[in-house]
């Protein structure tokens, strides 16, 4: 199959890139940066997070450049003083929704919010925090989590269900109730799905799922999901 | 294990009659519950299974929609409806009345399991506003008094009557 | 220039654990050219006894953790040209927050470390500031000018602050800013 | 009976489109053999004050004073007038009669039908409460038997059909709502001939249909009233709508909040089917289309377009980000056409009577009618239908009677939980989606609720973030966190504890949360706060100044942290 070429500009430089491409890897790409959070390469894209958000020229809504494809004549605009206002508030309240201690979490360093917030310049949280006191699950035998951590990008549950094929790791509940589970929201040592493959940790962006007594520095691998399903058969 | 009754004779039916489609899980779920009143761990355990489904995908969707129960409700159910229409005319006063006279919380059962007190978003009854189901009649422009009446005579035993 | 017409700079340890300040100090050699620009009048690294009035620049490390913090923290505020918070306890509420995932914290640590965890004589003493029922960040009690974020905040974060501020500008925090 | 005849011929044997003709005179002349018709509201409406025993008791009379042969007794639809239901109403001249009960029915039988004199005291007076409507989407609720497909047909139902599958192509059909100009009654509005253009276009298959029934706003029973009065209205435009569209399969998603009208629904279908009118070659054509129904379970978001498909397709209701849009990768990634059932309600009529004849009917930027729920605080409440571009005073004194009670009337909220909360200034707006945008209100799904000064603006806009925030999916940050932490802020206000800046920061927090939000649901949830603070901005500055609630909501009960710190 032969594919097209489209070009587009973003933020004034002229890039082109293949059809089907979205916003986002076109900037990966060309060394652009769009802070993302929930975006993978390799999974399913599916514009929560919100940090992706980019304007297009002529256009009056925000869009997700992680789930938006490049078109033609395309112009993107990444680093309004809109969008950064805005990412400085997605920033802050992620951080304010559950417990964020960096000083004591297992992430610290390896954690891409942590980084997003120091980058983005978000000096402080100016809505109130939510101390949630979420009991940790570390009845697996090396899997751990903390749903107190959990910013709800979903990168595990994806990743368990598009590259590994077992879908252990859903949602329950809705709004700002939601929380990973694993099978019938049961302990994660009764998981009768779980092949303790350890990808959820690998992805996870913060410290919510981490591999009890290894540094996330070498857990964290954000290259698996696409690693995996390159290599597949088709 | 889900006990082998009529019930699961009926339930096995409902999934056989939508072949067995993972897109019907709704539906099953809404079988499921109309035979057994809420869903419980065998339940679900059982759904998943017939309809090949993993086990965290069909308990997060039971658990992200209202209609579903995970908890047994009380014996008898009392739902007010919290619509806009309802609210306006009062419908807070009215739980919060029957909250306090039976000494529960909406969501919960009271602590012999006699009586679960819900909210429901808008039941469409809006030109009767405001609005309570008692078991299965509702009871149209409520007032407090009215309800705590009945759920009084209902739970002394008597049957109260249904339109 | 005399002494008395440097701008004031005042520093203050409330529930922390004394890290920002050496941070500040950390900032070694630099903190002479500092210490030509300013007087230091109030801290854990000066004897005074009383928070002056008229403070220009006001460092605070630690969270606020008990109604006697509470109540200084106001007072150093209407005293306070420009407040900075100095560290993640004052910018997040951090580690001495942690208690507020727990139901009833303030009894319930008072609870462990003083009659759970104790061999003898399990009391909880009396002459212990009453705790608040919440650990706050500096920003939920009073109005707060600047951040700086970090446990500790690096050397030189704290020294950019100053700087600028001391020329008249406002500190940029982007790409700078250091959570945890 | 006639109708058993009928039953026992049409049941055999599979229908033809001349059939169709040749059923609808038949029944015709049935009806016509009847002098009189009592016609007995038996919607959710009405059956909790009665109407079954009404009707039980319409049926013995009629037998007790002889009258079986000229009199007919049928279970209808919603007649409108919800306030004072059992509604019944006598044809012919249309006599409505109010509050009936079982004693009632039998001296209406015997005054009405015996002796030709109808019951004066008994008749709902208020003439102007239909006045202003205009019934076309309605137009058969009240009149027919919804179980009865015969009823219907008679009514002219399944005429459209016939005429698309005889005499038109199915880009003639979509032509034809292009002329109407009909906008997606759902709210957001979009051209209906435009969207069946993209899913007509979409050269893949399967194609699939959505019905939109899953009515979640809060105050809002125009879906459900006209599910429960004409289901087959619903049907027969889906299948049109299917057969411009080249689709093959349809679901109707509706609330499980609605058990009458799910078994209407449910026991349409099935007539439908077992006439050749919904299924393998319809009317022994070549067109083919079948409909499932399709339970929801309480969850408001799957109203979203995206997330309808998610639980159709048996997930959790979460919204996905477009592009790709539904037209073009919908259910199971194949072009689906998802449309509101008052949408395809329309669409028999415009085939019946032409788009030319639907587009002057209305504004001329916005045709044909809307079906609203007026509720609140309105003398008269009920499912009302009017053309657009009529005002808001139009509906709420004129048809409503204006609040009960000698109250002052305070607020109008359009378009439920989402939409806007309007002042006594804004009244004279006429109802079409750009004024009702332009206000910061929304059509929604049709829904308005009338409030008086015994309702605290602060409050109002404080329970419809609740209801937002307890819908909210909790897929992006913007509507799982922001919309909370507007909660929080009422709640502080509403304690007592509200400081200046706190508008300030609803603003910001609230066009942020517009901007930003993944679906319609967060986009449009800060409309009540927005519009309460730009219309009732003085009820917030005297709930945080002077610690005042006018209209005694509020308690002002101090939390711990104002007393701590």
């Amino acid at each position: 199959m032969t594919t097209k070429t489209v070009s587009l500009k973003i933020d004034g430089h002229d890039i082109s890139v293949q059809e089907g491409t979205s916003i986002l890897e076109a900037a990966i790409e060309n060394g652009i940066d769009i802070p993302h959070l929930c975006f993978l390469e390799g999974l399913t894209k599916t514009g929560a997070c919100r940090l992706c958000l980019v304007e297009l020229k002529g256009q009056a809504k925000l869009f997700a450049s992680c789930s938006t494809p490049v078109s033609d004549g395309m112009e993107v605009i990444t680093d309004s003083v809109k969008l950064k206002e805005y990412r400085k508030k997605t920033i802050q309240l992620l951080l304010s929704e559950r417990t964020h201690v960096c000083s004591v979490c297992v992430a610290n360093k390896n954690c891409e919010l942590q980084a997003l917030a120091d980058k983005l310049g978000v000096d402080h949280v100016a809505y109130e925090r939510e101390w949630t006191g979420e009991k940790v699950d570390s009845s697996h035998p090396f899997l751990v989590i903390d749903r107190n951590r959990c910013i709800l990008c979903t990168r595990c549950v994806r990743v368990c269900d598009e590259v590994e094929g077992v879908h252990a790791l859903d949602l329950k509940l809705r709004g700002k109730d939601s929380q990973i589970i694993v099978d019938f929201d049961d302990s994660w040592a009764n998981s009768t799905s779980c092949t303790s493959c350890r990808k959820c940790a690998k992805v996870c962006p913060v410290g919510a799922i981490y591999v009890e007594g290894e540094p996330l520095s070498q857990t964290k691998d954000r290259n698996i999901a696409n690693f995996v399903l390159s290599r597949r058969k088709k | 294990m889900l006990k082998e009754d009529n019930r699961k004779l009926m339930l096995e039916k409902a999934i056989k009659d939508h072949q067995y489609q993972a897109s019907a899980l709704l539906e099953i779920l809404h079988k499921a519950q109309e035979l057994y009143g809420y869903l419980n761990r065998e339940i679900l355990s059982f759904v998943a299974s017939s309809l090949k489904l993993p086990p965290s995908h069909v308990y997060g969707v039971a658990a992200f929609y209202n209609y579903f129960r995970l908890k047994q409700p009380g014996e008898h159910v009392v739902t007010t409806c919290m619509g806009t229409a309802c609210y306006v005319k009062g419908a807070e006063d009215i739980i919060s009345a029957v909250e306090k006279e039976f000494n529960v919380k909406r969501g919960d059962s009271t602590a012999d399991g006699k009586l679960s007190i819900f909210t429901t978003r808008c039941i469409g009854a809006c030109a009767m506003a405001p609005s309570i189901v008692i078991d299965d009649e509702v009871v149209g422009k409520a007032t407090k008094e009215i309800v705590i009446e009945k759920i009084k005579l209902l739970l002394g035993g008597k049957k109260t009557e249904t339109s | 220039m005399p002494s008395n017409s440097k701008p004031k700079l005042a520093t203050l340890w409330l529930s922390g654990c004394s890290g920002c300040h050496m941070s500040l100090l950390d900032n070694d050699e630099a903190l002479l050219d500092l210490a030509k620009n300013i007087q230091l009048v109030y801290g854990p690294l000066v004897d005074t006894k009383a928070f002056p009035e008229n403070v220009d620049i006001t460092l605070i490390e630690g969270a606020v953790a008990n109604y006697e913090q509470a109540a200084f923290l106001k007072e150093v505020r209407k005293h306070s040209k420009i407040l900075i918070a100095l560290g993640d306890c004052a910018v997040t509420g951090n580690v001495p927050a942690l208690r507020n995932t727990i139901k009833d914290s303030a009894n319930a640590v008072l609870q462990r470390a003083f009659v759970e965890n104790s061999d003898k004589q399990p009391l909880i003493p009396t002459d212990v500031p009453k705790l608040l029922r919440k650990v706050y960040p500096l920003h939920e009690v009073v109005k707060v000018d600047h951040y700086i974020p970090g446990c500790p905040p690096p050397a030189g974060n704290i020294a950019y602050v100053l700087t600028e501020l001391l020329a008249g500008k406002i500190p940029i925090m982007e790409n700078k800013s250091k959570y945890g | 009976m006639s109708s058993k005849r009928l039953n026992f011929c049409w049941g055999v044997k599979k229908l033809k489109p001349a059939d169709i003709i040749h059923l609808a005179e038949t029944e015709l002349d049935a009806h016509r053999s009847y002098k009189y018709r009592i016609n007995v509201c038996c919607s959710s409406g009405c059956i909790p004050f009665g109407a079954l025993k009404v009707l039980k008791a319409f049926e013995e009379a009629v037998k007790e004073f002889g009258v079986q042969k000229e009199c007919k007794v049928a279970r209808t639809g919603c007649i409108g007038t919800c306030s004072v239901g059992p509604a019944v109403m006598v044809e012919p001249g249309d006599y409505l009669y109010q509050s009936v009960t079982p004693e009632k029915a039998r001296q209406i039988v015997r005054d009405h039908v015996v002796l030709g004199l109808p019951v004066k005291e008994m008749l709902y007076g208020n003439k102007a409460y239909f006045e202003k409507q205009h019934r076309l989407v309605m137009k058969n609720a009240g009149k027919i038997d919804p179980y009865r497909i015969e009823d219907y047909i008679a009514a002219g139902g399944y005429s459209a059909l016939v005429k698309c599958l005889l005499r038109m192509s199915p880009k003639e059909v979509i032509d034809e709502v292009w002329l109407s100009g009909l906008r997606g009654r759902g709210g957001a509005g979009f051209k209906t001939g435009q969207k069946w253009t993209f899913v007509a276009r979409a050269h893949r298959s399967p194609k699939y249909i959505v019905a939109n029934l899953d009515e979640g706003d809060p105050g809002v029973f125009a879906n459900r009233t006209l599910a429960e009065a004409d289901p087959h209205a619903i049907i027969e435009g889906m299948l049109i709508a299917a057969y411009a569209t080249e689709a093959n399969k349809g679901y109707i998603y509706i609330r499980a909040e609605y058990p009458l009208a799910v078994e209407t629904l449910k026991k349409a279908l099935d007539r439908a089917r077992a006439m050749n009118l919904v299924g393998q070659n319809i009317l022994e054509t070549n067109f083919s289309f079948d409909i499932e129904l399709r339970l929801g379970a309480g969850a408001f978001v799957a109203g979203e377009e995206t997330a309808i498909l998610a639980s159709v397709e048996g997930n959790r209701a979460n919204p996905r980000p477009r592009p790709p849009y539904p037209a073009a990768s919908g259910l199971w990634k194949s072009p689906t056409l998802i449309d509101n059932v008052e949408t395809l309600a329309n669409i028999p009529q415009i085939i019946s009577h032409g788009g030319l004849w639907f587009s002057k009917i209305g504004s001329p930027t916005c045709t044909g009618t809307k079906c609203f729920s007026l509720t609140g605080k309105v003398k008269n409440p009920g499912l009302i239908e009017i053309p657009m571009g009529i005002t808001l005073r139009e509906v709420i004194f004129d048809i409503g009677g204006g609040p009960p009670d000698n109250k002052k009337f305070k607020a109008v909220l359009v378009g439920g939980p989402s939409g806007g909360c309007l002042p006594e200034t804004m009244l004279d707006l006429p109802i079409d989606y750009e004024s009702l945008t332009k206000a910061g209100a929304i059509m929604g799904s049709g829904g308005i609720v009338v409030i008086d000064e015994d309702s605290c603006m602060v409050d109002t806009a404080k329970f419809f973030i609740d209801f937002c925030v307890d819908e909210s999916c909790g897929k992006c940050t913007p509507c799982r966190v922001g919309l909370h932490k507007i909660q929080e802020t009422y709640t502080r206000i509403m304690d007592g504890e509200g400081k200046p800046e706190d508008l300030d920061f609803l603003r910001s927090i609230s066009s942020y949360i517009q901007d930003a939000s993944l679906c319609g649901l967060g986009q449009t949830a800060p409309n009540p706060v927005l519009t309460t603070l730009r219309y009732f901005g003085k009820e917030y500055n005297e709930h945080i100044v002077d610690k005042k609630c006018v209209a005694g909501k509020c308690s002002f009960k101090h939390q711990v942290k104002e007393d701590e710190l």
